[in-house]
């Protein structure tokens, strides 16, 4: 396949399938929150240290600020908007709520990523290991305590 | 009366307020399902990308958007020329020479800091916004800039403001008491040649944002940002377009994080503002991060220059002077207002009754600041902090004896300070042994000894702060006698429609302080049903909210103006359905009527029930045969304000804010002599901050601020070359706090209700300051015996720390006489 | 955010990869993206195309030798090498993998474009300089191999030459390393580090002091022979926000000691 | 930031004197120069693509003579300027008779650089310099080679 600027890509995010037609300098949290609408995923840097951006993609955790769009064509996405099963909040996300894990919430969908990231491969995470998987997550609000908290409990 | 329970559970108690309610906000939040600036779209919107200065200092010679505009989808482009033909220079708040600095939403003629936006350019998409960004061409005449405050006034610097005639913005000498008597009456004299509070800033993880669509029929704009202050941004932006106020709706739902940083972005909401109007499409702008690090709202930089204290042998403070040097940056957007406000916390926590404070604010060749969490006290109670221990140390006294025998105590509250401001409540004392209980003080010698066995330096210290909420702006009188400053206000609408649903309106712009929750809380207490019948509208709207001149969020003061609005507004609406609910019953008084379960019913015959959705047809849809003049519309505005007294210009005194909420921060840290990089490994905050609605949102916020403060002691700052090049424009090199950097946290509180306050409350969040104090604290007690130096810096980075265990000169130079 | 226009390439062999690498001066190669996407956000850096080295399967995979030998694959990610068991054969490898970045990057970031970038405070040039790796660079031209003394020449700049790539890694047998660093904040950027291999001989590599490792094979493992080869190299370390260039230096000096310890620690 | 340093040439002074003082020459020890235009004997200006790694770095870069005394000392005004930044140097080159033979070139520079790509970090941008320096001097060698071959 030769060079392109542009290319045609689908990707499956929460379910949805999405076929659009993108630039390949698109990134892919550009992709998924301007072409698709799906603004719970954020923006808060652009060197790729804060990862308001995080999305599961094929079941890899990752930064969508580091990721062209065009590379995940044929991929399974899941984002913040996929957690709750309709109203109902999942176990982590009420575990954000009743430990005020979150204070302005901008970084809190890139966060739940990771703590959902993390559960799934290590259900019953020590301190450290909760740290370690948010090593990655700039939270400006809480100083990080309350959301350790709050993974720890929703783990249990 | 005051409560101690640093580890207590929250009990049931029989009102929301003092209960963890869980927020209302979160809902929301954790599904993504917020609404913040950049997910806000409009049918044919414009990309604004803005061309910004690579110079620190030059003349612009050229500007050529001819190849700019002719790049495919790009809608047009602003200049600085047409902003300058368009509008007038932004309103200084400083008299002369500061007065005289002429700021527009674009650079006219002159560059003054990297980063400083030139040209806007609008296209289709993000992308070719930039692209084309790259096709304007600008020349320019680089000249020499000034990078070193403490340089800005020699001879020979070049001019950054032609208009002020130099590089001096403001002066002002701050003089209370009786300093010569304090000097002559001293054991002893301490006298340290400088100090630095460095530049950093709270770094919200949302950048600035606005989408600004113009309705030319109307001639209005509505601005939809994360502008977290409408009421100061229109008193900058009406008067620079030439329109009214009103023509300028701002409307945000929510925003990523505010901590003051998102106060001054009035400039580039006027670009937006020109373009909506010359391009006749909604303008939408969303400032990334290298961009906000290079241009926006850092934190002021001070320098506290030739300090004396006079004391005691005994360690009894009586008075300092120093001169404090303010870093403003390339433009006055907040200042000196926000420079001067450290005068609300003059002495500190202490009984000091002579200072004198000799402050000059000069421009440099940097991003302007803007207010930062703490604001300006943060920098002073950090100084006054660094005293008591350089004191301590030369005197040979322990730090804690001394902040003891100096705090201002208890029974002495309310307090006046020697320049007439007001201290309302609260227990330094007992705030500090929580603190130190917290770290495990008592046994801190054996963790010393412990240390030292690993090779490790073991240091505890204390820092303290006062988060002075509801400001009057009286500071800005003594700055510039005409502006008429003295007073605030907030407002709050409280509503029964029709269906009955309690409805809830603030004038405030929350960024994460749970408003909705609190707001909520005070209402439901009043009307005696369950915060979840409480509707409160999220986030702002000048429009259609409730909107006083000064709403927004902003200096600690939520708890108080914010809250004390609801209350007003709901108490007014309690009185109203129990007025409605007697004349409905035929003539029941008042004192027979109580509300319960959602309605209000005869105490006596408690089946005699009106629920609050009958209160609401009544009057809406029900109201022929009730009485004329029963004076009921169950719509209820209250506007708040805070009791204050004109203050005394010429003195410089006068009651300046109404609360003080007060933190105490003990840090203990441990350092590897061989690299200088250290560690915290125990750490407590204690806070009183009056009567608490939330305790579970108060504790966020103290750990919040913690979290900044020890991100800002440690790593994060805003350092620039001689060139004026930010060496920190992003998060790679400006290192905020990660998960792994925190370090294990203890909370503690003491409540000590303000007696100033309709809720006891006092208002809080920015008591961060204390922590970067505890940590240059702790420095300076693990260096002790190991060369003995003095820090000097706010910010200690490893290299710094390394540095002054290697020439303990590189600290501050100390003096003692006497 | 908002790169300047690209083309994109996701070639499905490694010879259709070097046929576009080497058709396209402007082409490079797409590994993890973890550095060059953020790049090329700053527009510091802007290639004409990328070419996405994904779906390559001769550049992956973790392989262990008869002899100990590790051969990793130039896009195999940090997290495969800290799950992989053949990688275990040299255990700090997976240790220092664990302390790059944070979860997100490491599991997109590629032992490849870590070398490739040469970031000077990049984690694993040092090391690999330390354990004396063998790089195996394939272009039009066929494969060769060079040593890690041969590999580095600057920032962002490696023997890898125009239309090649990196496609492979080897490392010699060995278990008894070390590797200290002091980073920005726990686990951060370094600030400085170093890395040592006491496999037969003492091997030690820096980082951040230098635009590439500076490799230095002092005669014994003590203390003060490391200290005086450290001092002996006459380092000019970069001055910067965090480190002045003596404070490099000096830290230097600790962090070799340090690594050698934990190296002799692991025998 | 300031760069030094020194060089020998294998050439005598007035050769390395010829080639430093030959905008063409002079030109096309640019990194990565695409194609150079030399106004007069004290101006001329070349496209540049500085070759980083990660991408080139394209820049429109004008040069100046500002100081010149022949055959020992002459001083350039270097200005680049690229989307990504824009570079602005002093430079200076005093040429001595080596011991032994060839020509002792003693240099020193003033580099300024800002914007996106000066933003990028010092641990970047001076080991860039450096490498791009040493580029020139290898270039200018070469140059000086083909000069006294030629």
């Amino acid at each position: 396949m030769s060079a392109t600027t542009e290319r045609s890509i689908t990707v499956t995010i929460n379910g949805t399938t999405y076929e659009r037609e993108v630039e390949a300098r698109k990134l892919l949290i550009h992709f998924v929150r301007d072409d698709l609408d799906l603004t719970g995923s954020h923006i808060g840097c652009d060197t790729g240290n804060c990862g308001a951006c995080s999305l599961i993609v094929d079941g890899t955790l990752v930064k969508s600020c580091m990721m062209l769009a065009v590379q995940a064509d044929g991929a399974t996405i899941e984002s913040v908007e996929g957690l709750a099963d309709g109203d109902e909040l999942n176990k982590l996300q009420e575990a954000f709520r009743a430990h005020h894990a979150l204070q302005c919430g901008y970084c809190t969908p890139g966060m739940l990523m990771s703590a959902t990231a993390l559960l799934r491969a290590n259900p019953h995470p020590s301190d450290d290991e909760i740290k370690k998987a948010l090593q990655g997550n700039i939270c400006r609000c809480t100083g990080y305590w309350n959301i350790f908290e709050a993974v720890k409990a929703a783990a249990e | 009366m005051t409560t101690v329970a640093p580890e207590q559970t929250i009990e049931q108690q029989e009102t929301w307020s003092g209960q963890s309610v869980p927020r209302k906000e979160d809902r929301r939040l954790v599904q993504g399902q917020g609404v913040f600036v950049d997910d806000v779209k409009r049918h044919g919107m414009g990309f604004l990308h803005f061309v910004r200065s690579p110079y620190a200092h030059a003349h612009i010679t050229s500007i050529d958007v001819s190849a700019a505009e002719q790049h495919p989808g790009v809608y047009g482009t602003l200049t600085g020329e047409e902003v300058a033909a368009l509008t007038d220079p932004f309103f200084q708040i400083a008299s002369v020479p500061g007065a005289n600095v002429k700021d527009y939403a674009l650079a006219v003629g002159k560059v003054r800091y990297v980063g400083e936006p030139i040209v806007a350019v609008v296209a289709e998409t993000r992308e070719a916004a930039r692209d084309a960004s790259e096709l304007v061409e600008v020349e320019y005449e680089p000249l020499d800039a000034i990078t070193d405050a403490r340089h800005a006034q020699d001879d020979g610097v070049p001019t950054i403001h032609e208009d002020a005639g130099g590089n001096l913005m403001w002066h002002g000498v701050y003089e209370w008491g009786d300093l010569d008597a304090a000097f002559a009456e001293a054991d002893k004299v301490v006298k340290i040649d400088e100090l630095h509070f460095h530049r950093f800033n709270s770094t919200p993880l949302e950048c600035d944002g606005a989408l600004v669509e113009y309705n030319r029929g109307m001639g209005q704009w509505t601005i939809t940002t994360n502008n977290q202050f409408p009421g100061f941004a229109i008193i900058m932006m009406g008067p620079a377009m030439r329109t009214g106020l009103d023509k300028l709706r701002f409307v945000t739902q929510d925003i990523g994080g505010g901590f003051g940083n998102k106060i001054t972005s009035h400039p580039q909401l006027v670009a937006c503002c020109l373009l909506a109007r010359k391009l006749n499409r909604p303008i939408q702008w969303t400032e990334w991060r290298t961009d906000f690090h290079l241009s926006m709202s850092h934190g002021n930089e001070r320098w506290f220059q030739e300090t004396e204290v006079a004391v005691k042998n005994d360690g009894t403070l009586l008075g300092f002077r120093t001169k404090a040097l303010d870093d403003a940056g390339a433009y006055l957007r907040y200042e000196p207002l926000g420079g001067v406000i450290w005068a609300q916390v003059t002495p500190g926590m202490y009984k000091w009754k002579n200072i004198r404070v000799d402050f000059t604010q000069v421009a440099t060749n940097k991003a302007p600041v803007s207010p930062n969490r703490g604001y300006s006290r943060m920098q002073h109670l950090w100084f006054t902090e660094r005293i008591i221990d350089i004191v301590a140390h030369e005197l040979g006294i322990d730090p804690i004896e001394i902040r003891k025998r100096n705090y201002v105590r208890t029974e002495d509250m309310p307090y006046t300070t020697p320049n007439g401001c007001v201290y309302d409540s609260g227990d330094y004392a007992q705030m500090l042994d929580i603190a130190l209980e917290l770290v495990g003080h008592s046994s801190i010698e054996e963790k010393r000894t412990d240390a030292k066995a690993r090779g490790k330096l073991l240091g505890v210290g204390i820092g303290s702060t006062l988060d002075s909420g509801t400001n009057n702006f009286g500071q800005s009188r003594m700055i510039n006698p005409e502006l008429q400053f003295s007073g605030n206000n907030e407002v709050a609408t409280v509503k029964l429609d029709i269906f009955g649903e309690i409805v809830v309106t603030l004038g405030t712009t929350p960024q994460g302080q749970g408003h909705e929750t609190t707001a909520a809380q005070v209402v439901a207490d009043i009307l005696k049903c369950s915060v979840d019948d409480v509707f409160v509208r999220a986030g702002h709207d000048s429009y259609w909210n409730s909107h006083a001149g000064f709403s927004g969020t902003y200096a600690s003061q939520f708890a108080v103006t914010g809250l004390s609005a609801v209350k007003g507004a709901t108490e007014m609406l309690r009185d109203e359905i129990f007025k409605l609910a007697g004349a409905v019953f035929g003539g029941v008084p008042a004192e027979a009527l109580e509300l319960a379960d959602g309605g209000i019913r005869i105490k006596e015959s408690p089946e005699a029930f009106l629920p609050f959705m009958a209160c609401g047809a009544i009057i809406n849809a029900n109201n022929a045969g009730l009485p004329e003049d029963l004076g009921v519309t169950l719509n209820c505005r209250y506007v708040y304000r805070p009791p204050f007294e004109v203050p005394d210009v010429e003195k410089k005194y006068g009651n300046l804010t109404l609360t003080y909420a007060t933190q105490i921060h003990a840090a203990v840290i441990e350092i590897d002599p061989e690299t200088g990089a250290y560690d915290i490994v125990d750490y407590a905050a204690v806070d009183d901050c009056g009567k608490r609605i939330n305790p579970q949102i108060v504790e966020g916020q103290v750990m919040g601020a913690t979290a900044q403060a020890l991100g800002a002691a440690t790593h994060e700052q805003f350092v620039y070359d001689e060139d004026g090049n930010l060496l920190t424009p992003n998060f790679y090199d400006y290192h905020v706090p990660h998960a792994l950097d925190m370090p294990p946290l203890q909370t503690g509180f003491v409540e000590s209700p303000s007696p100033f306050t309709p809720l006891g409350t006092k208002g809080m969040g920015e008591g961060g300051g204390a922590g970067i104090h505890a940590v240059c604290s702790a420095v300076q007690d693990a260096l002790r015996d190991h060369g003995g130096a003095m820090v000097y810096d706010s910010c200690n980075p490893y290299h710094r720390v390394w540095e002054m265990l290697n020439d303990p000169s590189t600290g501050a130079r100390v003096e003692v006489t006497g | 955010m908002l790169l300047r226009e690209v083309a994109y390439a996701k070639p499905a062999s490694l010879a259709e990869a070097l046929e576009i690498l080497a058709a396209d001066d402007g082409a490079r190669a797409l590994a993890g993206g973890q550095t060059l996407i953020n790049v090329m956000k700053a527009r510091a850096g802007s290639p004409d195309t990328l070419v996405d080295l994904s779906a390559l399967e001769e550049l992956k995979g973790i392989e262990l030798g008869g002899d100990g030998t590790l051969e990793i694959g130039a896009m195999a990610t940090y997290t495969e090498i800290m799950a992989s068991s053949e990688a275990r054969a040299r255990p700090i490898l997976g240790e220092v993998c664990a302390q790059i970045a944070d979860v997100q990057v490491r599991n997109r970031g590629t032992i490849g474009g870590n070398v490739c970038t040469n970031d000077p405070t990049n984690h694993l040039p040092p090391l690999l300089a330390a354990f004396g790796a063998r790089f195996t660079i394939a272009g039009a031209g066929g494969e060769r191999t060079v040593s890690s003394d041969d590999f580095f020449l600057g920032v962002y700049l490696t023997a890898v030459g125009s239309g090649e790539l990196l496609t492979s890694v080897t490392i010699p047998a060995g278990r008894n390393d070390g590797f200290a660093a002091v980073t920005l904040g726990v686990e951060g950027t370094c600030i400085a580090s170093a890395a040592a291999s006491l496999n037969g001989s003492v091997r030690i590599a820096l980082g951040c002091v230098d635009a590439v490792p500076v490799v230095l094979t002092p005669p014994s493992d003590d203390a003060e022979a490391v200290r005086k080869a450290v001092r002996d190299a006459n380092m000019e370390p970069p001055s910067d926000v965090h480190a002045s260039s003596d404070y490099r230096r000096h830290l230097a000096e600790v962090l070799a000691v340090r690594a050698v310890d934990q190296a002799r620690g692991a025998a | 930031m300031n760069v030094s340093g020194e060089r020998t040439f294998a050439a005598p002074r007035d050769a390395v004197w010829k080639v430093l003082n030959d905008p063409a020459s002079m030109a096309k020890t640019m990194p990565g120069v695409e194609s150079f235009d030399v106004h007069d004997d004290k101006r001329w200006t070349a496209n540049v693509k500085i070759p980083l790694g990660l991408g080139g770095l394209k820049m429109k870069v004008d040069m100046e003579k500002i100081e010149e005394q022949a055959p020992e000392h002459a001083a350039l005004s270097i200005k680049g300027k690229g989307v990504g930044a824009m570079l602005s140097m002093q430079t200076s080159f005093d040429l001595s008779d080596a011991d032994g033979a060839g020509t002792l070139m003693k240099w020193a520079a003033d580099v300024k650089i800002a914007g996106p790509v000066g933003s990028m970090g010092q641990r970047v941008i001076q080991p860039i310099v450096n490498q791009q320096v040493s580029h020139v001097l290898n270039a200018l060698d070469r140059e000086v080679q083909n000069a006294v071959a030629g």
